[in-house]
């Protein structure tokens, strides 16, 4: 039951994902995925083996990684930002060939 | 489903969810994009504690909805300029991104309705409490997540050394 | 005999070339000179002490009991040895031709040493410059003519033969900063190189069949009656023939593989001598300076080929057909240059087509040659000629030589009524001309006689063919004569000093040049030179009625010559206007040059080199830089592929993902 | 292991190459490249002594001085090494042509650099020459062609950068085919059941190779290495890579490096497969048959003296590869003599063209003329090295292609004596082009003022062509040592699985 909205949350994800140019759009869009499959590990995790903890654990690491690669990849954007004045990818490609 | 009361606090939440991440990647201001995620993020809180894990709610709350959330912002006042919209998407680029991503849907959709009892009661069982999570955390025996947890606390580590060199100034 | 003298006449000329050639920028000019004149004048002393130890004093080694002249292999040192049989040797042969040879070269050479040490100054006394790289050039070509006449085997004449074109390559190139000069010396490689293919090939197929290079066993044996004569062992003289015998079965467009051999051989020698249609080269090789037309182009090089067919010519007597081939082309070869030698104007290469013709005189005569035939006097005649030749001829060119120093000019307008200004040089040239004309007493009246004897005892129509070129010999050489010494008064212009004889350096030669051309006819030939060494009385088969018939022909072209040219008078410009088709062909030689020149340029440079060229760099490259455009292209065909950009992989991943969870979809169905 | 002579061919460049590496300045490189390549021409004379006298002691085995040391046990791969007169031959002339190049390039720019290289190239070198396993030998084979890229991509001139990569990825091609075909060759060296092994002579001993993997690996190895001899159509890579590189590795490649394809065609392809060689001759013998003549044709109409030479090259190591598929005696004989005067020649060529260059900064013929006039000395090495290569009797040009064509001819068949007709065609043609260059580029009047102001040699430009001419003087006097020494090689086994003399 819970896993339709996920499912339609990934698919928002993967919609922003493939349509934003903006990097910061693009990293929402990621965290958007994220939190869907995050969902779906607690979900299956209580409704088909309650006595686990397993589904738990990999959301709770899973959301520590992804402050992580957050917090990096806002590191680098804001860098990119700094040198290019523009964080739209399409226009990033200086670093291409 | 047990309980009307359960059942609109789902229909609210996964409202709330749906609605919120369309919005989230179909607005063009980019800071209403974080708010609507933040908006997202809290429903999926929600939907933890529905499931009793209250640690793993708390913890996207704190995490994700004051972390990074407020990271997003911070970085979104930093790179864009004030009244700046988004970019105008393409309409080809939106079909596209849409065919896609329902394309994704109906498959998976598809594969959700026809395997899973959706329908099914939440099974009974005890919640986790914190002290189980935090013995499964540091133990080192079966079903124990030590190692991953000293990984994770090396890679956050890492983090943090890339985060400052990156953003360093040269 | 001893093997000393032999090594020296080969090791004193190489040895001053290198002396010269090393050091020579160090020497003086003089000093030079002086040493190119002593070594050859050694070589020379040394020459003629083993002609004569050869000829006269009659040692077991060189002639036998019944007074046949031997063959003898002084020394023959292995250089190259390709196979057990097929080995190249360096060594020293001495027979009648090749000690007759050894006379003729280091004669002439001496002659032309001692002669540039005059012309190559000015009035003034200046040297030329390069005068020491002149005389190693010199020396150097004295060397390679003595090792290609002395050769023991056919290879080691190809050796010397090559040499012999790079010494003349590099003599015609003497004076390098004329373009001409230059592309006369190449032509003349590249003709002759050309020519040496044919003999290289010649050589090939030769050897091929008969294992072996020696000519003492290649020569010895096919023809009865002359095994025995020469000293070879009567099993390699039998194997010889029985491979000749066997493998003459081969045929190949109508010719057996012997026939193909020695005509591929001849055209060598057609190369060399400037036989027609190779004769191109010989006129421009006039470039040169005046002594090396002299020695090279008069005398000796240019001999190499009637000097290579006598010396294979037993093989030639058993392909009557290879031997016919010869007389034709001597025969063309004769009446063309004769008559291109009537139109020229320029008096060197007036000289050089007499030389064409007189050297294909010498070859017919050995075409015709037959045993059957005055007991094969064609040879005897052909070799008779040649050494005549060679000194009336190198007599002329020195002649002319002193003219062109004195007046600056080839051409013979610029000469004119010479004869009171250089009175030495007159009568010396006079003297060529009567010799080459044929006139009794002078040495040609001998040989041409003889060579017009064999000729009538093989066929008649070469016979009336030969006398008519003999006719039109006498009348060109007396025109130019005419032309140089009578005409019109010379005028010296003011401020230039009248034309004078030469130092005595010059002048010299010329006389003793001469005075060889009166008497040398009167050697008794026949007791030295014939084709399988027996002696052979000329004077015994004199054949008057010859003799008359030549004399009366050149005694009439020459009264011919005296009323056209001796004063200045319209008619020869009425001959010219008589027939000017041919006098125009003639004069242009009969568009030969422009031929080559549309064949080389046109059809070789232009339709062969340039397309492979062409070819080369744009298919074949083309291909090979094709790979890599292809490759390159390719590569940028998908290089979008990893563009970087993520949302492009993400397309990517996930039509694969949609991909592969449809088809699991429909699998599962 | 250091008693083997044969080992010291590799050790002494390494030795050089440590030695560059503590070079500080100019003098000091030139010292080391100069004892170092000293070093390398007294010791494979050394080693010619050696050979001459084991063999005149009556030593009878196909290869002296062998010795193997294990490398790689599991697949065989030992560091084999052993000579015969063919590579005693080869080793000499690579001793002198580096020798020689060292002394060419005197006055490189970044000489440290350029001397590493070109020395690890020499390594390569004497290690292809003396290995008698095929694995190392092709390892040296590779070690000896990617300096070359380098080497031209940086020293070079003119579109440098495009012709080494053309160079390189050419002989690179070369080598998949041939790194097939010796991989091939490997597992079929020893009947079945036996250890396999990569060393030639226990190939040859076991003959295991059947005829039909003859009949496959034979191209492959043919074609690998003739990459290198500058087979038709695979030559296109020498004319620009020769335009493109300095001087002193003109010299090597040419001189060198070309000549590891006829040595490999040989010791391998037709050394280890008689039977396929004999077989499939004819195919490779319309190949060579084309280059000798066609690279003939091409060298007239070119206007750059090193596309000239590039070409005159094509069809003088075509010469080389028909002889070879010639298969008797005399012929191969020949080849290798080719090899060895070719080697001399055109890098006193090259030597000549660079000092030419180096002066004049043209190569274009038509922009020089009258340079007898201006430098004599260059000049006339010129027109020695050019009468060489027109095969002038007392150089070693002609000594190589008489040994050729008589032995080509001694072919008991029609087809093969046709064909050596034609490559004898190729004697008039180089005529042509030679002269043509000494005609336009020394003779006649000077093309350029500028010329006038040139200089002649310095003395170690004279040095190094001296070497050269007096090496192909030695060849074109005394060919018979240079003849005999190769021709024992020619073990009778190799024919004998022929069935030719």
């Amino acid at each position: 039951m819970l896993l339709i909205p996920a499912m339609i949350m990934f698919c928002c994800g993967v919609y922003g994902f493939i349509t934003r140019r903006n990097m910061i759009a693009i990293l929402i869009s990621l965290e958007l995925m994220l939190n869907a499959v995050d969902i779906n590990f607690a979900v299956f995790n209580r409704y088909l083996w309650p006595d686990a903890m397993e589904g738990m654990f990999f959301t709770l690491f899973a959301i520590a990684i992804a402050a992580a690669e957050t917090a990096l990849a806002i590191a680098i954007i804001i860098n990119l930002y700094r040198s290019a004045r523009n964080i739209d990818v399409r226009d990033l490609n200086k670093l291409k060939y | 489903m047990e309980s009307v009361g359960s059942i609109i606090l789902y229909i609210v939440v996964a409202l709330a969810m749906v609605v919120f991440s369309v919005l989230a990647v179909t607005t063009r201001k980019i800071l209403r994009a974080a708010t609507y995620l933040l908006f997202t993020l809290f429903a999926a809180a929600c939907v933890y504690f529905m499931l009793d894990y209250e640690f793993l709610g708390a913890v996207q709350i704190a995490v994700y909805a004051g972390g990074i959330v407020v990271l997003f912002v911070f970085s979104i006042l930093l790179t864009t300029r004030p009244g700046h919209n988004s970019e105008r998407l393409t309409s080809k680029s939106r079909v596209l991104g849409s065919v896609a991503a329902l394309a994704m849907l109906l498959i998976s959709g598809y594969a959700l309705v026809s395997r899973c009892a959706l329908y099914a009661a939440k099974p009974l069982a005890d919640t986790p409490t914190m002290q189980q999570v935090g013995k499964a955390m540091m133990s080192t025996s079966e079903g124990g997540y030590l190692l991953p947890f000293e990984a994770v606390s090396v890679l956050l580590l890492a983090c943090i050394i890339g985060g400052v060199v990156i953003a360093r100034r040269r | 005999m001893d093997a000393t003298l032999p090594i020296l006449i080969l090791a004193i000329p190489l040895g001053m070339f290198f002396v010269l050639g090393l050091a020579g920028v160090k020497m003086s000019h003089r000093l030079a000179g002086i040493l190119g004149c002593l070594g050859m004048g050694t070589t020379l002393v040394l020459a003629y002490t083993t002609a004569f130890t050869y000829f006269f004093s009659g040692s077991p080694e060189f002639v036998d009991a019944a007074g046949n002249r031997l063959q003898a292999l002084i020394f023959d040192q292995t250089w190259l040895a390709f196979t057990d049989k097929l080995v190249i040797r360096i060594g020293f042969l001495l027979d009648p031709i090749s000690a007759m040879m050894l006379v003729v070269i280091t004669t002439i050479s001496f002659m032309v040493h001692l002669y540039s040490m005059g012309y190559m100054r000015d009035h003034h006394g200046v040297w030329e410059r390069g005068f020491q790289r002149f005389y190693a050039f010199l020396s150097l070509f004295s060397f390679s003519m003595l090792g290609l006449v002395v050769a023991t085997n056919i290879f080691q004449m190809y050796i010397f033969w090559e040499l012999v074109g790079a010494s003349s390559y590099l003599l015609i190139g003497f004076y390098f900063i004329k373009p001409s000069a230059v592309s006369a010396s190449k032509k003349a490689f590249i003709v002759t190189r050309f020519a040496d293919l044919g003999f290289l090939i010649g050589i090939l197929i030769l050897s091929f069949y008969t294992g072996t290079f020696n000519f003492t066993e290649l020569t010895s044996a096919p023809v009865e009656g002359l095994a025995g004569v020469f000293s070879v062992s009567e099993t390699t003289a039998e194997s010889v023939r029985s491979i000749f015998r066997s493998s003459a079965a081969p045929v190949f467009l109508g010719g057996s593989v012997l026939t193909w051999a020695l005509v591929l051989i001849f055209m060598g020698g057609m190369g060399k001598s400037a036989l027609l249609p190779l004769h191109i080269w010989l006129p421009d090789a006039m470039e040169g300076p005046t002594p090396v037309s002299a020695l090279i182009h008069a005398a000796t090089m240019v001999v190499a080929g009637v000097y290579l067919v006598a010396r294979l010519f037993p093989l030639y007597l058993m392909e009557v057909t290879a031997l016919e081939i010869v007389t034709w082309v001597g025969a063309i070869t004769a009446l063309y240059a004769a008559i291109v030698a009537c139109t020229q104007i320029d008096i060197k290469r007036v000289l050089a087509f007499s030389t064409i013709s007189q050297i294909a005189f010498m070859v017919v005569s050995l075409g015709v040659a037959r045993p059957e035939v005055h007991e094969g006097l064609g040879y005897m005649a052909s070799m008779f000629h040649l050494f005549t030749h060679a000194m009336f001829k190198a007599l002329l060119f020195l002649g002319a030589g002193a003219l062109i120093h004195a007046i600056g000019s080839n051409d013979y307008t610029a000469m004119h009524g010479l004869r009171k200004y250089m009175p030495v040089t007159h009568w010396t040239f006079l003297i060529g001309c009567l010799a080459i004309a044929g006139i009794i007493p002078f040495s040609g009246f001998f040989s041409k006689d003889e060579i017009l004897s064999s000729c009538l005892g093989n066929s008649t129509l070469v016979y009336i063919w030969m006398s008519a070129v003999a006719g039109l010999t006498a009348f060109y050489m007396f025109r130019l004569y005419y032309l140089i010494f009578w005409w019109k008064e010379h005028k010296v212009h003011e401020g230039h000093h009248a034309p004078h004889d030469q130092p005595w350096t010059m002048t010299l030669p010329l006389v003793i040049l001469a005075a060889v051309s009166c008497v040398a006819g009167f050697i008794p030939f026949g007791n030295f030179v014939t084709w399988n060494g027996a002696p052979y009385d000329f004077m015994a088969h004199f054949d008057w009625s010859v003799a008359a018939v030549s004399l009366c022909v050149a005694l009439a072209a020459i009264g011919l010559a005296t009323v056209m040219y001796r004063k200045e008078n319209p008619l020869p410009e009425k001959f010219r206007a008589a027939m000017p088709a041919l006098w125009t062909w003639a004069h242009h030689r009969f568009y030969w040059d422009e031929l080559y020149m549309f064949i080389t340029h046109r059809i070789i440079f232009n339709g062969i080199c340039r397309p492979i060229a062409w070819f080369d760099r744009h298919i074949i490259d083309g291909t090979m830089d094709a790979f890599a455009t292809v490759t390159n292209k390719a590569s940028q065909a998908i290089k979008p592929l990893q563009s970087g950009q993520v949302q492009l992989y993400v397309w990517w991943y996930l039509l694969g993902a949609l991909a592969l969870g449809g088809i699991t979809m429909l699998c599962l169905l | 292991m250091f008693s083997n002579i044969l080992i010291w061919f590799v050790v002494i460049p390494l030795l050089m190459l440590a030695g560059l590496a503590l070079c500080r300045d100019i003098k000091q490189i030139r010292a080391v490249a100069v004892a170092g390549s000293t070093a390398l021409v007294a010791l494979s004379v050394k080693l010619l002594v050696d050979y001459l006298a084991l063999r005149a002691a009556g030593a009878t085995a196909p290869m002296l001085f062998t010795d193997s040391w294990v490398w790689f046990a599991p697949l065989h791969i030992n560091l084999a090494v052993g000579v015969d007169g063919i590579s005693v031959a080869m080793i000499l002339l690579s001793s002198i042509i580096v020798f020689a190049g060292s002394f060419a390039s005197w006055t490189i720019p970044q000489p440290k650099a350029f001397f590493l290289w070109l020395i690890l190239l020499s390594t390569g070198v004497f290690g292809f020459f003396i290995s008698i396993d095929l694995f190392t030998m092709f390892m040296f084979y590779e070690v000896a062609l990617i300096p070359m890229y380098l080497l031209i991509g940086v020293w070079g001139s003119g579109r440098k950068e495009y012709s080494a990569m053309k160079l390189t990825l050419m002989l690179m091609g070369g080598s998949a085919f041939l790194m097939l075909g010796l991989i091939g060759i490997y597992y079929h060296s020893a009947p079945a059941g036996q250890p396999l092994t990569w060393n030639i002579l226990e190939i040859v001993r076991n003959g295991a190779i059947s005829h039909d993997w003859q009949c496959f690996l034979f191209p492959m190895t043919f074609v690998g290495f003739g990459v290198l001899g500058a087979m038709f159509p695979f030559h296109t890579w020498s004319p620009d890579g020769h335009a493109s590189a300095p001087t002193a590795v003109s010299m090597l490649h040419a001189g060198v490096l070309m000549k590891l394809g006829g040595y490999g065609c040989f010791r391998v392809a037709i050394y280890l497969m008689p039977q396929a060689a004999n077989e499939l001759a004819w195919i490779f013998l319309i190949l060579t048959g084309i280059s000798v003549v066609y690279g003939a044709f091409s060298a007239c109409v070119q206007t750059d003296l090193k596309y000239i030479n590039a070409y005159s090259s094509v069809s003088h190591c075509g010469l080389v590869l028909f002889a070879i598929l010639m298969l008797n005696t005399t012929a191969m004989t020949g080849a290798i003599m080719q090899m060895l005067s070719h080697g001399l020649m055109t890098a006193l060529f090259f030597a000549l063209i660079g000092m030419i260059y180096g002066r004049t900064h043209t190569r274009d013929i038509t922009k020089m003329g009258g340079l007898m006039r201006i430098m004599p000395y260059l000049s006339v090495c010129y027109v020695i090295a050019g009468m060489a290569s027109l095969g002038l009797p007392g150089l070693s040009g002609f000594v190589a292609e008489m040994t050729i064509f008589v032995g080509s001819f001694q072919h008991a068949d029609m087809f093969h004596r046709v064909f050596t007709i034609v490559a004898c065609c190729s004697i008039v043609i180089t005529a042509v082009y030679i002269l043509r260059v000494v005609g336009k580029l020394l003779f006649g009047p000077v093309q350029d003022p500028h010329h006038l102001e040139l200089t002649d040699a310095t003395w170690w430009e004279r040095f190094s062509t001296v070497t050269l001419i007096v090496c192909v003087a030695a060849i074109g006097c005394f060919p018979n040592f240079f003849n005999n020494l190769i021709r024992f090689t020619f073990s009778p086994d190799i024919f004998a699985v022929i069935g030719m003399n």
